[in-house]
């Protein structure tokens, strides 16, 4: 039960925290179509981080940090509003800034091919409730993937400074790629979806080295998170 | 034979549509143009007030509903974008129109979000004036406006009880929670009032808008309905409204209530309210930042078309 | 005593606040000398707004917010990390980001000599505490003051790109100007500081409108907030 | 007649110092440089970890200590590049080397800070190695880095003790301050070990450089030091050295301890560090940023020359 929990719980971090660097975007995408969509993918994530959350929390109580007494907040927001940086479980790999379009769609196309295809085989874990949000996020991610590759290939073959501006986002997000890759322990069939895309686009895949520290976090969760918790926290037993 | 101005003054007289292939005045054409930019426009930049809170909202189910909620917004840009592109103008021209400053957007959103109450309190408060403005729009004269009308009061009236209930929650919540919502409050009243446009006396396009049909109240109309459906609100909801002299009037069969100050509002619309220069250097940055992404688009679908022709 | 503490609020919120800004400059200005000197004034500004919320604790304890039981934290403290952005009664004209290095010095230029007249005049005040704070503060703001006119001269009379930054900076800040002159009640010995500076700059002084809704406080305020009390707020018995 | 090799060997024989007119090897200079701006470099990056937390930290009086340690390590980084410009390079091309991988800085730096408590780990371990680091180094042979460490050195040991009060006091708080502390020290122990660089074996330099009187002592005595003196240390603060190899050894008078991972540590060097990217990406952005300004300054500086001629 509580590897169910620890594995939910990455899931489920890695969704709330991309989840929220994808809102960042909403007012400030290149058009309303594009601003739509990020929202869009941005909601269908928070979605599956509640779940996900909400199954950690059951499946292991013990994951869910102690409230003020009194405090009304249900477990999923125990776990999203209360729980300090350190004890967060999701990848380096989501935590980044969102840097450009180009960078968005970069590490979106690598998060969602790699959630995808750990999905599509969580269909029949052994936990009847994570198979079912797998299942359920199976789609979701599809059209997540879908629509990244199609902004990469865009991107890639618009204009030249698309082109470099794409080339510089997957370099920047490529070095922790290696780390969600194997937290999600995914492998070949990744790289084939990947690679159809970069020969498709005329981009090659890179080559960057592995960066280590992967067992800890980047500076940028805590202060992620500083602005995420800081209602919540500033009304500790607020009713919301 | 009647006249193409004749066909035209028929239909607006038996409510139908103009549909954008039909013949026009040029003084309906424009007045549509600036009336539906102005709406997308304040659809775009109100975004941003709320959008504010995103990435705070203190509950997963508050942040769930409120970027549904601006994604809306954006979705209502965009129809009324498309829109206004039946009559010959396109989504970028109106932007530049926007940011050039020689179009306007609604000034309630020149003010500031400073809790999280205000999400709750543009739901009800703002949402509710938008929706006295619009619900007469969806019988609006113009086809494509009046259809888009229908499709956006649907769902502001669900954002409008969405904020309705926010406040409801914050206010079973503690102290500090019914402080911040009555504080919200007391902020957003008279702009949203303002919202219904200055006095009748001083609004000189109400006359002609109306006879064409593509305003169907005058603003005073619609301020008092607002007030007379916001006061029991308010009593359910256990705020006070910040407006001394508001109390019913059994001979009106209405509300009365105070003057807004029409000075701060004119101010505001000057470009002197307090985010006028935020929301626009906003729109402005995030116009900017995109346009390689745009420049990218279109190049990669010229590409594509050439290639498919080939 | 009401009074005197109000007024202390405002006085140590606009420096506790401004402090904060001008610290966000730290190994992020244009030269080390820069670096050096920004910080040196925000340390400046953190001690004159420590002091002032101290006294302005002394002299309404009724300002000082709540505490959750048990917690250390002393009166300074709990008046910069325990009160919500509406409690805080700093000027919107500090609250603002910093904007490039233009725009940082007009700020610091408007408000050190707004500051500097009113800390003068301070000086024999009736409550001896507020009469010291402000003569030892008279030195550093003149510092401060002087520091920022230099640049301005220099940005205004150095390349074509750094007197338009200068411009777009001082048209950037001017509309808040108004307001902190008010709350500080100050007249024309400041108009004839500041005609000087542009005088010898050769800037017009800026015909800007005046901004309404100076009773509330402006966006950036909350979200200065929320990163400055995140830690303390995450732990709310935390000994420092 | 002696000759300026001998004139020079004699100095340094004698641990006398090398001033900027004196004649010296070029494989002198170069090493020198090279260390001076590496010191330097490492100055001005690791104001980026710690500055990470000054607008977080929690209370006013650490905030006002962060702030001025951060500013101090400014003014080093000054005093350092000033050191170098005396063997004749410029800050500006020192700064260029930095930001082109030419120049390296300490790789502890590399590693990111994730709670205020590593504010304190970095002064009392950081802190600490830098000082048994540079402590020798206030003998260097060369004259203007001496004393540029004789400062630095000073102001060093104040900041580690103001880093161990922090860690003492956050002791003395609640349990997840303490947890803080510990898991702090967990993260930065082993990097700070590395800071003394590889064992002497894999350290080809060093004979050289002893024998100018650069470096005054090896790699491994350093780290030996730096562990004897920081395990009582540990002791009185009440948190555990994540080493389990940890033990006295009475025979040697000295503390036995685990290696290093080195292949993490070649890692780091060679820029795969957890935030190589990051810092070097915020050096060049502060860098590029403040371009026009330096431009402005230089420019108002040869005009005013101009003018005082004229």
């Amino acid at each position: 039960a509580a590897e169910l929990a620890t594995y939910c719980l990455l899931l489920g971090d890695d969704a709330l925290v991309l989840s929220q660097r994808l809102a960042e975007w909403s007012s400030n995408a290149p058009d309303l179509e594009e601003d739509i969509a990020l929202s869009n993918i941005a909601l269908d994530l928070l979605g599956q981080a509640r779940l996900l959350l909400a199954r950690a929390a059951a499946a292991d109580p013990a994951v869910v940090p102690a409230l003020p007494e009194g405090s009304p907040a249900p477990v999923e927001d125990a776990l999203a509003f209360f729980r300090d940086a350190a004890d967060f479980r999701c990848t380096r790999f989501v935590e980044g800034p969102n840097g450009d379009f180009a960078q968005t769609i970069a590490r979106l196309l690598l998060f969602a091919t790699v959630r995808l295809a750990a999905f599509e085989r969580l269909g029949d874990h052994a936990d009847p409730v994570l198979a079912a949000i797998a299942a359920k996020g199976v789609k979701e991610l599809t059209y997540h993937r879908d629509f990244a590759g199609r902004w990469f290939l865009t991107l890639a073959q618009g204009t030249e400074e698309s082109r470099r501006r794409l080339l510089a986002g997957l370099a920047q997000v490529w070095p922790l790629y290696p780390e969600l890759a194997e937290a999600y322990d995914v492998g070949p069939e990744v790289d084939v979806v990947l690679d159809q895309v970069f020969a498709v686009s005329g981009v090659e895949r890179p080559e960057a080295g592995r960066r280590v520290g992967g067992e800890h976090h980047t500076e940028a969760l805590s202060r992620l998170l500083a602005e995420m918790q800081s209602v919540a926290r500033a009304h500790p037993l607020g009713v919301w | 034979m009647t006249t193409l101005q004749e066909q035209f003054d028929a239909t607006v007289a038996h409510s139908d549509r103009i549909e954008p292939r039909d013949w026009m005045p040029e003084g309906y054409r424009k007045t549509l143009v600036r009336q539906i930019a102005q709406h997308a426009h304040s659809e775009i930049i109100g975004m941003q007030p709320e959008g504010n809170w995103l990435t705070r909202a203190p509950s997963l189910r508050r942040k769930a509903i409120l970027l549904a909620k601006v994604q809306d917004e954006a979705g209502h840009g965009l129809y009324l974008y498309s829109a206004c592109e039946t009559l010959g103008v396109s989504r970028l021209e109106l932007t530049e129109m926007l940011l050039a400053g020689a179009q306007k957007y609604s000034s309630i959103f020149n003010y500031p979000t400073l809790s999280y109450a205000d999400v709750g309190t543009i739901g009800w408060l703002v949402d509710g004036a938008a929706i006295c403005n619009q619900v007469p729009l969806c019988r609006t004269s113009y086809g494509p406006y009046g259809r888009a009308m229908v499709r956006i009061c649907k769902e502001e009236s669900f954002h409008q009880r969405q904020g309705y209930e926010l406040l409801t929650t914050m206010m079973r919540g503690t102290d500090e929670q019914r402080a911040m919502v009555q504080e919200s409050v007391d902020r957003f009243w008279w702009p949203a009032l303002m919202m219904f446009g200055p006095p009748d006396a001083d609004s000189p396009n109400t006359v002609q808008s109306m006879e064409w049909g593509i305003k169907r109240n005058t603003n005073d109309d619609l301020r008092q309905r607002f007030v007379d459906m916001s006061v029991p609100q308010a009593e359910a909801l256990g705020v006070t409204l910040p407006d001394p002299a508001l109390r019913w009037n059994d001979e009106r069969g209405h509300h009365d209530f105070g003057e807004p100050d029409w000075e701060e509002f004119m101010a505001v619309v000057k470009g002197n309210g307090p985010c006028n220069a935020q929301r626009i250097a906003h729109r402005r940055r995030a116009h900017d930042d995109g346009a390689w992404v745009r420049e990218a688009a279109l190049a990669f679908a010229e590409r594509s078309a050439e290639e498919s022709r080939a």
